[in-house]
C-alpha cells in the first residue's frame, strides 16, 4: 500500500468530510437564519403562530368542520349569538333576539354596518342563506326548523316545530354565519367568507393555514396582522413546537405535559373546566353490559380521583359517574357521585351470578368469562385516553372484569359501534354545545349512537327538551343526573380541562370555557 | 443486455400482476363488511340495511371474488385507484400528493447514506484491521441494530428539546429535512458501510489489482479506476434494494416526525379502516419499488461490462 | 488436515481453492453431519441458547471452526448476550422485582431508585419487570418466525432447486411477489388488517420473511446439484428424497443457520416497530415497541420510559448480528452481508 | 554482466499458524537477454519468487536479501521508484490472466493506461500506442474497446503479454504464461513470447511448471523445491543430464518418460523437514538426508546441485542408475 496513496486518498476523504459537515452546518446556519427572520418580522408586524393537530378539510357550512377546524373557522366566521368565557350568552352578530311564544319562534335583531371580507353587506338575506336546506346544521341538528324567513333586511324569523332554546344552539361555532359570496352562481364553495377578524389567506394541505388581519372588523381591532395555524397531529410534537418557540401558542396539551410546562419559564399555561366530560360508553344491548349489574359493577371498580390525580396529574375533575360538568347548565351542584367501591362491585358481579370458579382471576357465568373489549380512539383528539384506558383495565381486573383494549381511529369505532360490535368505548365529551345539557340525548333509544334503550329515560329527555319554563327543565335534568349516576347507560370518568399553552410573549388571552373556540381578541406580541 | 434487460422487463410484470393479486386477497382479511364501511361514511352513522345494499349493487360487491378481482385490477390498469372510503378523495390522487414528501426523505437520506458509507467503508477496507477499521466495522454493526425508532426519538430528545436547534416535525423547509433524514439516512449508512468495506476488501484482494500495480500504475488510478469501479457496482446493486428499506423505514421516520409522506398515509389508512387506500397505497409502493429495482438493474447492466456484452443471455 | 492448513496461509498453492471446497462438502456430509441433519430443526429453535449454536458449528463442521469462533471477540460477546437474555426470558418471574402490569397510579414517572432499578412508567408499572417480561415477547416473536420461515423457506428452497421446472417457477415468482413489497410494508398491512396480537404479529412477519431463505438455499441447492459427490450419489440411483436430505439439506444448513441467526435481529425489530406504530402486541402487554411509543409523552421530563427498552432493543439486536457475523465468517458460507 | 542478481532471499509470511518461509537463501542470477526458466511443481513457490522480485506481495511478507536490478537494490527503493521501475525496466506477466485483468475496463484502456502513467502520453497517444502493441502479440487493434470477458484464454494470454511487454522492459518475468491452454494455443504463447523478448532483446525470467516449453525457450534453468532452488545451470544440460535427484523426478513424470508422478506430496512451509527438504520423497536418501541440511554445491559448468549425494564426489554421475528407477 502505496503511503503516498494514502496521503492523497486521506484528502479526498477529508474533502467529502468537509463537504458532510458543511451541508449539515448549512443546515443547522438555515435554522437559525429561520429564527432570526422571524424575530425580526415579529418586531415590524405582529404575527401569532398556532399549532392545532388537524388540517381544516372543510370550509363550508354542507359539512360539519372536523377536529380542529372548528378554532380556524372561529376566527373567520362569527354567529349570531356568543358565549362569553365563562359560557354566559352574550350577542354576536344579532345585537338581541326575542321570542313572543315561548321558543317556537325567534326574532333576531342584526347588529348594522358589517361587511363580509368581501365587502358583500352582512345582512338578512346572509343568514337565510346560512340556514338554508344544504346547510349541515338545519339537516342533521336544527331538525325543528320549519323555516328562516327575512323580516327586513336586519331582522331574521326563525320558525320552530316545538319549542327550543335556539339561541343556545346559534351559538356553535360550527354553524356560523357565511357570505352568499362563498359560492358560485352554480352553488360550488369556492372560498371561506365570514365576517370575522381575520381573514383567509392560504392554506398548504397538511401543513399550516394563513390568516390575515380583517381591517374593517365591527368589533375590537385585532392586534395580529398574522395568524397562522400549523398542523402538528401528535400532541407531544405540538409541545416540543411550542418550547423550541417553532409556534407560539398550541391547543390542546396533553394533560401529561401541563405540569412540566407550568414550570418552565417563558411559557404560560391558561387552563378552564370545559362542559366537556370523558365516558365510558357501554354497549347495552349485548351481553354483559345488557345487566345493569355489570355496568354498576364498572362503575364501583374505577377509581375516577386516582384516573384524575394521577394518569392525569389533577388536570380536569374527577367526574365520578356524575354526567355534568360544574360549568354546564343545570349541572346539579348537590348531586352524590360515585366513589370507588371494589368490595361493592364484586358483590354486584357475585350477586347477578358473576363469579371467579376456576381460580384465573376473571368472573363467569354460565361457563363464560366475564372478558370485554374497551374501544380507544387513536386519533389526535385525546392522546390521555392511551393511559386512563390501561389504568381502567388494571381496575376492572381488580373487580375480576378482563379487558381488552383496541386503539382504532374514530372512523373504524364508528363502525364497530354501528354493528353493535363492542362493549365499551372511551369516549369524550361530544355532543355538547355550548352549557345546554342536550348531550342527554346521547342516550336516547333514538339516537343511532346510544345502544341503551329505557322508557323512562326516553321521557325525561323529550320533557326536558320541550319545556320552556327553566325551574320545570332544571327539576327533570336533575332527575336524569340521577338517572345516569344510578341507572350507569355510561360512566362518566373525568371533567375535561381545556389547556392552551403559550410562550410569555403571547399577551392578553383570555381562555374560554368553550371548547372548540379560539378568542384571539386582544392578543398581542410582546416586543422584547 | 437487450436480452436481459427484456427479460427482467418480462419478469416484473408478471411480478406486479401478482402484487396486485397479493393486495387484492389481502383486503379480505379485514373483518366487516365492506358495503357497510362505504355506506357508513357515505350515509353517516344512521344507516338502515336497505342503504347497504345499494351500495353492495352499486360497488359490485355481490358479484364473485373474481370478478371484483378482474373489475379492480382493469381498474387499476387505466390508472384509476378508486376512491377513499372515509374522505371520498381520489387514491391516486392523495398518493401523487403525498409522493414528493417521501421521495424527498428518501432522496436525502439515500444521499446522506452514502456520503457516509463510501468514503467510510472503503478507508475502512484500505486501513483493514487498524483501529479506524476496526471502529468503523463495530459502528456500523451498532448503526444496524439501533432501531430507528429509537435513533430518532434520541434525535428529537437531543436536538429538538434539550439542545432545540432543529424543528421535530413539519415538512417544507431545508431543517425540517434534517432530523428525519439523520434518522433514515444513518441506519442506512451504517448497512452500506459494511457492503462497501466487505465488497472493497474482496476487490483489493483480487489479482487484477497487484496486476496493476505490477503495471507500475499510480495509487490514485488503482483505487479509483481499478479498485472503486469494481467494488462499488454491488453497492449500486443494493441501492435498489435500499430504496425497499428507505421506503420501509419511511413508514416508522414519516410517522415520528409527522412527515407527510406515503408511509404516513400508508399507516393513518389502515388505522382509520380506510382499505381502498391502504390498497392503493401498498399497490402503489410495490409497483414503485418494482420498477425502481428494475431500474438500478438496467443500469447495472449499463455500468458492467461483462452484462453490457454479454450476447449470451 | 495439514495440507489445509497450509495452503489456508497463502495463495501460494494454486489449487487451493479447489481443494478446500470438495473437501469440505465431502466433509460435512460425513457421519456427524448426518446424525446432525436429524436434529437440525430442532436445534434452529435452540440458537436462543447461545451455546447449543456453538455446539452445532462444531458438530457440522470442526473443532477448528469453533475455535475461530471463540477467537472472535465480538462473536462470543454476542452469544453471551443472547444467553444473558435467553436467561432473563425463562426466569422473568425471578428476575424481576415486580408484576410488569401492576399499577401504582400514585407512583408514576419516578426515576430509578433501588424499588425499581429503572423507574416507573407514567402508570407507576416497574418499567424493569416490563423490560424483563419484554425479552419474552421478542424472543419469543423472534424464535417462532425464524423457526418458522427458515424450516417452511429452506424446504421450498431445496425442492425448488432440486427439482426446478414448473415448480421452480411457481415457488421464485413467489418469492419475487412477496419480495416485491419493500420491507416492513406488507407485514405492517398485514399486522393491521388482522387487528394486533402476539400471533397475529407471528402471522404476518412469517408470512414476509419465508422467501430470504427460499432464494438462499435454492442458489446453494442450484450450485450444490453440480457437484461430483450429488452427481455421484445420483449415479448410485440414490433417490431424489436421500439426496436431498443427505447430501443437500445438510450443505446448506450452514448458511441457513447463518442467515436465520441474522434474522432474528430483524424479525425482533420488525416485531417492535409493529407495536412503535400501533399494530403489535396489545397493551398492557409488556413489549419493548409498545413501551417505547407510550413513553414519548415523556420524552423531555422522563426520558427513562424510551430508554431502557430502545437500549434493549438494540442489545439483543446487536447480540444476534454479532453472533450472526461471526457464524458467517467461521462458517464461511457466502450468505452475503445483507443475508 | 548480470542484469538481475538476488543475493540470499528469504521471502516468508506472519500468518496466524506461524511464520511460513516461502523463499529461503535464494542466490540467482538472470544476463541481459538471456532466458531463464524457474521450474518446479505447483506450490513450490515460484510465484512467490517473482512477485517478490516486484515487490507485489502481500503486507504480511517479510523480505530478506538483496534484489539487484542494474546495481540498485529493489528492496532499498522507495515505493515511488519502486512503482516507476515496474512495467518500466520490469514487466510481469501473472498468471491467470482472466483474474488479472480488471473486468469492467476494456483492454485498449488497461493498455494505454500504462503508456498514460509511465510515459505522461495523451489520450490519443497512448491509444495508437495500444493499438501497436496489440497488433505486435497478434490481436486486431479493433478489439481495443472490448473487455477481457470478451475474450479467448489464449487471446487473454497475448493482452498479459502486450501489457507486460509494453514499455519494453529490460526484464519479463512470465509466470505459468502457458497455464491451461490447449497444446497448439501453448506452442503459439510460447514462440510469440520467446520471439518478442529476443525482438526487444530483453531478458526473461519464465516461471513455469511445464518443462517441454522451458526447455524449448529457456537458455538456463532454475529447479525450486519448497522455496529452495535445488539445481541451476544450462537448460540444454540440466534437461539432459539431469542432478538432483528432484529434478529427475519431475523430468520422469513427463509423459514421453513414462509419466511416473513425483511421489508424495509437497512438504509444509511452516514446518520444513529436517535436513534435506526433499529427503521424505527422494528414492536415494540415506539416514544422513534426514539431518544434515545440504548447501547449494558449485559444480563444473555453471552447474549447482543442492544435494548430499554430490557432497563427497562432487559429481552427478555417481548416482547409481539402477536405484534411481527401484
Amino acid at each position: 500500500m502505496g503511503c503516498n496513496m494514502h496521503k492523497k486518498f486521506k484528502y479526498i476523504l477529508m474533502f467529502f468530510l468537509l463537504l458532510a459537515v458543511i451541508s449539515a452546518s448549512a443546515c443547522i446556519d438555515g435554522d437559525e437564519d429561520g429564527t432570526a427572520k422571524g424575530a425580526d418580522s415579529e418586531v415590524s408586524s405582529p404575527e401569532l403562530s398556532v399549532g392545532i393537530s388537524t388540517d381544516v378539510n372543510n370550509w363550508y357550512l354542507d359539512k360539519f368542520p372536523d377536529g380542529d377546524g372548528r378554532f380556524v373557522w372561529s376566527q373567520i366566521y362569527e354567529t349570531l349569538v356568543r358565549l362569553d368565557p365563562d359560557l354566559n350568552i352574550v350577542p354576536g352578530l344579532a345585537e338581541s333576539w326575542e321570542t313572543p311564544d315561548d321558543g317556537k319562534t325567534w326574532i333576531f335583531r342584526l347588529r348594522e354596518g358589517i361587511t363580509f371580507h368581501d365587502g358583500t353587506p352582512f345582512d338578512a338575506d346572509a343568514v337565510v342563506f346560512s340556514y338554508t336546506e344544504q346547510a349541515y346544521v338545519t339537516q342533521a341538528v336544527l331538525r325543528p326548523i320549519k323555516s328562516v324567513e327575512t323580516v327586513d333586511s336586519r331582522t331574521v324569523k326563525f320558525v320552530l316545530a316545538k319549542p327550543m332554546p335556539l339561541p343556545f344552539y346559534l351559538t356553535h361555532v360550527a354553524w356560523p354565519i357565511m357570505s352568499p359570496s362563498c359560492v358560485d352562481a352554480e352553488g360550488n364553495f369556492v372560498s371561506p367568507v365570514g365576517t370575522g377578524p381575520f381573514k383567509f389567506e392560504s392554506r398548504t394541505r397538511d401543513q399550516e393555514i394563513v390568516l390575515s388581519k380583517n381591517e374593517k372588523y365591527w368589533g375590537t381591532e385585532p392586534e395580529l396582522e398574522k395568524v397562522t395555524f400549523k398542523v402538528i397531529p401528535e400532541a407531544s410534537t405540538r409541545v416540543m413546537a411550542l418550547e423550541t418557540g417553532e409556534v407560539d401558542m398550541i391547543l390542546k396539551v396533553p394533560e401529561y405535559d401541563v405540569s412540566r410546562l407550568e414550570t418552565k419559564e417563558g411559557i404560560e399555561v391558561y387552563r378552564k373546566l370545559t362542559t366537556f366530560t370523558d365516558f365510558l360508553q357501554f354497549n347495552c344491548e349485548k351481553v354483559p353490559f345488557s345487566e345493569k349489574a355489570v355496568r354498576q359493577s364498572v362503575a364501583c371498580a374505577i377509581d375516577t380521583e386516582l384516573i384524575t390525580s394521577e394518569v392525569l396529574k389533577g388536570i380536569g375533575q374527577a367526574a365520578k359517574g356524575r354526567a355534568y360538568s360544574p360549568v354546564m347548565m343545570y349541572s346539579n351542584p348537590e348531586l352524590e357521585p360515585r366513589s370507588r367501591d371494589l368490595e361493592k362491585a364484586k358483590t354486584l358481579l357475585s350477586d347477578a351470578g358473576w363469579k371467579d370458579s376456576d381460580g384465573d382471576r376473571i368472573v363467569e357465568k354460565d361457563g363464560k368469562p366475564l372478558k370485554v373489549t374497551l374501544l380507544v380512539s387513536k386519533g389526535v383528539w385525546a392522546s390521555r385516553h392511551s393511559p386512563m384506558a390501561q389504568a381502567i383495565q388494571a381496575e376492572l381486573a381488580e373487580a375480576g372484569i378482563a379487558t381488552e383494549i383496541e386503539f382504532l381511529e374514530g372512523g373504524a369505532i364508528t363502525q364497530l359501534e354501528n354493528a353493535g360490535d363492542f362493549d365499551m368505548i372511551l369516549r369524550t365529551g361530544y355532543f355538547v354545545w355550548g352549557p345546554y345539557p342536550k348531550h342527554f340525548f346521547v342516550h336516547h333509544s333514538m339516537a343511532p349512537y346510544s345502544h341503551y334503550s329505557n322508557a323512562t329515560y326516553d321521557e325525561l329527555v323529550n320533557a326536558a327538551d320541550m319545556t320552556a319554563d327553566e325551574d320545570k327543565q332544571r327539576e327533570l335534568y336533575y332527575a336524569l343526573q340521577d338517572f345516569v349516576l344510578e341507572e350507569v347507560p355510561a360512566f362518566y370518568l373525568v371533567h375535561e380541562e381545556k389547556i392552551v399553552a403559550a410562550n410569555s410573549y403571547v399577551k392578553g388571552y383570555t381562555i374560554s370555557s368553550e371548547d372548540p373556540w379560539l378568542n384571539l381578541e386582544g392578543v398581542y406580541i410582546e416586543e422584547e | 443486455m437487450w436480452n436481459y434487460i427484456a427479460k427482467r422487463l418480462l419478469l416484473i410484470f408478471v411480478v406486479i400482476f401478482g402484487v396486485t393479486l397479493v393486495t387484492f386477497s389481502a383486503m379480505y382479511l379485514a373483518p366487516g363488511d365492506p358495503a357497510e364501511v362505504i355506506a357508513l361514511a357515505r350515509y353517516g352513522q344512521d344507516l338502515s340495511a336497505e342503504q347497504i345494499e345499494a351500495v353492495r349493487a352499486a360497488e359490485g360487491l355481490d358479484s364473485p371474488v373474481h370478478i371484483q378481482y378482474l373489475t379492480w385490477f382493469e381498474h387499476v390498469l387505466r390508472l384509476d385507484f378508486g376512491k377513499s372510503v372515509i374522505s371520498s378523495d381520489d387514491i391516486l390522487e392523495e398518493i401523487l400528493f403525498r409522493l414528493p414528501a417521501t421521495a424527498e426523505l428518501a432522496l436525502a437520506s439515500l444521499f446522506l447514506s452514502l456520503i457516509i458509507a463510501i468514503p467510510a467503508g472503503v478507508l475502512s477496507a484500505l486501513k483493514q484491521n487498524s483501529l479506524l477499521d476496526n471502529a468503523c466495522v463495530f459502528t456500523s454493526l451498532l448503526g444496524v441494530s439501533i432501531p430507528n425508532f429509537w435513533l430518532g426519538l434520541f434525535l428529537i430528545w437531543l436536538f429538538a428539546l434539550k439542545l432545540p436547534l432543529l424543528p421535530s416535525y413539519g415538512y417544507g423547509n431545508l431543517e425540517n429535512l434534517v432530523l428525519p433524514t439523520l434518522t433514515l439516512g444513518t441506519s442506512m449508512a451504517a448497512v452500506t458501510t459494511r457492503l462497501t468495506r466487505s465488497s472493497m476488501l474482496e476487490v483489493l484482494k483480487q489479482e487484477y489489482i497487484v496486476a496493476a500495480r505490477a503495471r507500475g500504475l499510480d495509487e490514485r488510478s488503482i483505487l479509483f479506476r481499478h479498485a472503486l469501479k469494481n467494488a462499488l457496482l454491488p453497492v449500486l446493486t443494493f441501492a435498489g434494494m435500499q430504496l425497499g428499506y428507505l421506503l420501509g423505514g419511511a413508514v416508522i421516520v414519516e410517522t415520528i416526525f409527522s412527515w407527510p409522506g406515503l408511509g404516513k398515509l400508508l399507516v393513518d389508512s389502515i388505522f382509520a379502516r380506510d382499505f381502498a387506500l391502504v390498497q392503493g397505497c401498498v399497490l402503489f409502493i410495490a409497483i414503485l419499488f418494482s420498477l425502481s429495482s428494475l431500474a438500478v438493474d438496467i443500469l447495472y447492466a449499463v455500468l458492467d461490462p461483462r452484462i453490457r456484452y454479454d450476447r449470451h443471455d | 488436515m495439514t495440507d489445509m492448513t497450509e495452503s489456508r496461509c497463502i495463495n501460494m498453492t494454486e489449487k487451493t481453492a479447489e481443494k478446500m471446497t470438495g473437501e469440505i462438502s465431502e466433509k460435512k456430509t460425513g457421519k456427524k453431519a448426518e446424525k446432525t441433519a436429524g436434529k437440525m430443526i430442532g436445534n434452529i429453535a435452540g440458537i436462543m441458547i447461545g451455546n447449543i449454536a456453538g455446539k452445532m458449528i462444531g458438530n457440522i463442521t470442526r473443532k477448528k471452526q469453533v475455535q475461530e469462533f471463540r477467537k472472535n471477540r465480538l462473536a462470543v460477546l454476542g452469544v453471551l448476550l443472547i444467553a444473558f437474555l435467553a436467561f432473563l426470558a425463562l426466569f422473568a418471574p425471578l428476575v424481576s422485582p415486580h408484576d410488569p402490569l401492576e399499577q401504582k397510579l400514585e407512583r408514576g414517572l419516578e426515576g430509578p431508585s433501588l424499588e425499581y432499578p429503572f423507574g416507573t412508567d407514567n402508570l407507576g408499572r416497574c418499567i424493569f419487570s416490563r423490560v424483563v417480561y419484554g425479552t419474552q415477547v421478542s424472543l419469543g416473536i423472534g424464535v417462532l418466525v425464524v423457526t418458522a420461515t427458515s424450516i417452511a423457506g429452506t424446504l421450498l428452497g431445496i425442492l425448488s432447486g432440486y427439482k426446478g421446472g414448473l415448480f421452480d417457477e411457481i415457488v421464485m415468482r413467489g418469492v419475487d411477489i412477496v419480495l416485491a413489497f419493500p420491507n416492513i410494508i406488507l407485514a405492517l398491512v398485514i399486522a393491521g388488517l388482522l387487528g394486533s396480537g402476539f400471533f397475529n404479529v407471528v402471522l404476518a412477519l412469517s408470512l414476509t420473511q419465508w422467501p430470504v431463505y427460499t432464494r438462499l438455499v435454492r442458489a446453494q441447492v442450484l450450485s450444490l446439484k453440480k457437484q461430483a459427490f450429488v452427481e455421484a450419489a445420483r449415479a448410485l440411483r440414490a433417490s431424489n428424497f436421500y439426496i436431498m436430505r443427505r447430501h443437500i439439506l445438510p450443505n446448506c444448513m450452514g448458511s441457513v443457520v447463518v442467515l436465520g441467526t441474522l434474522e432474528i435481529a430483524h424479525v425482533i425489530i420488525f416485531a417492535a416497530a409493529l407495536s412503535f406504530l400501533g399494530l403489535g402486541i396489545p397493551m398492557p402487554t409488556a413489549e419493548w415497541g409498545s413501551m417505547l411509543k407510550e413513553g414519548i409523552p415523556y420524552l423531555l421530563s422522563a426520558p427513562h420510559l424510551t430508554f431502557f427498552p430502545g437500549l434493549m432493543i438494540m442489545l439483543t439486536v446487536l447480540a444476534f448480528n454479532f453472533a450472526g457475523d461471526g457464524l458467517r465468517d467461521c462458517l464461511d458460507t457466502g450468505t452475503g452481508v445483507m443475508a | 554482466m548480470s542484469l538481475l542478481s538476488v543475493e540470499a532471499l528469504n521471502v516468508s509470511f506472519r500468518t496466524g499458524r506461524g511464520l511460513v518461509k516461502a523463499n529461503e537463501g535464494i542466490f540467482l542470477e538472470i544476463k541481459e537477454g538471456e532466458v531463464l526458466a524457474l521450474i518446479g511443481e505447483t506450490g513450490c513457490g515460484k510465484t512467490t519468487f517473482g512477485k517478490a522480485l516486484l515487490r507485489l506481495l502481500s503486507k504480511n511478507v517479510m523480505i530478506k536479501g538483496r534484489i539487484l536490478f542494474r546495481g540498485r537494490d529493489l528492496l532499498a527503493l522507495s515505493r515511488n521508484e519502486m512503482r516507476q521501475l515496474r512495467g518500466k525496466e520490469i514487466g510481469i506477466v501473472l498468471q491467470n490472466p482472466s483474474l488479472a485483468l480488471n473486468p469492467v475496463l476494456s483492454i485498449g484502456d488497461q493498455l494505454a493506461e500504462v503508456y498514460r502513467s509511465h510515459e505522461g502520453c495523451g489520450k490519443k497517444e497512448a491509444e495508437k500506442k495500444a493499438g501497436e502493441m496489440l497488433g505486435l502479440v497478434g490481436i486486431d487493434p479493433s478489439r481495443k474497446a472490448e473487455y477481457p470477458h470478451q475474450f479467448s484464454g489464449g487471446m487473454l494470454q497475448r493482452v498479459m503479454v502486450a501489457l507486460g511487454l509494453a514499455l519494453r522492459p529490460a526484464l519479463l518475468i512470465a509466470d505459468e504464461p502457458t497455464r491451461g491452454l490447449d497444446l497448439q494455443t501453448k506452442q503459439q504463447i510460447a514462440d510469440l513470447i520467446s520471439g518478442l523478448v529476443k525482438q526487444e532483446a530483453s531478458a526473461l525470467l519464465l516461471i513455469t511448471h511445464d518443462l517441454e516449453v522451458a526447455e524449448q525457450i529457456a537458455d538456463r534453468a532454475a529447479v525450486m523445491y519448497a522455496g529452495e532452488i535445488v539445481e541451476t545451470g544450462k537448460a540444454r544440460e540440466i534437461f539432459s543430464n539431469p542432478g538432483h535427484p528432484y529434478t529427475r523426478a519431475l523430468l520422469e513424470a513427463l509423459p514421453e518418460n513414462g509419466l511416473r508422478a513425483v511421489p508424495g506430496q509437497g512438504p509444509s512451509f511452516v514446518n520444513p523437514p529436517s535436513g534435506c527438504r526433499f529427503h521424505p520423497r527422494c528414492a536415494f536418501g540415506t539416514e544422513s538426508c534426514q539431518k544434515i541440511r545440504p548447501r547449494l554445491l558449485e559444480l563444473e559448468g555453471e552447474r549447482q546441485v543442492r544435494c548430499l549425494l554430490f557432497e563427497s564426489t562432487g559429481k552427478p554421475e555417481e548416482i547409481p542408475d539402477d536405484a534411481a528407477k527401484s
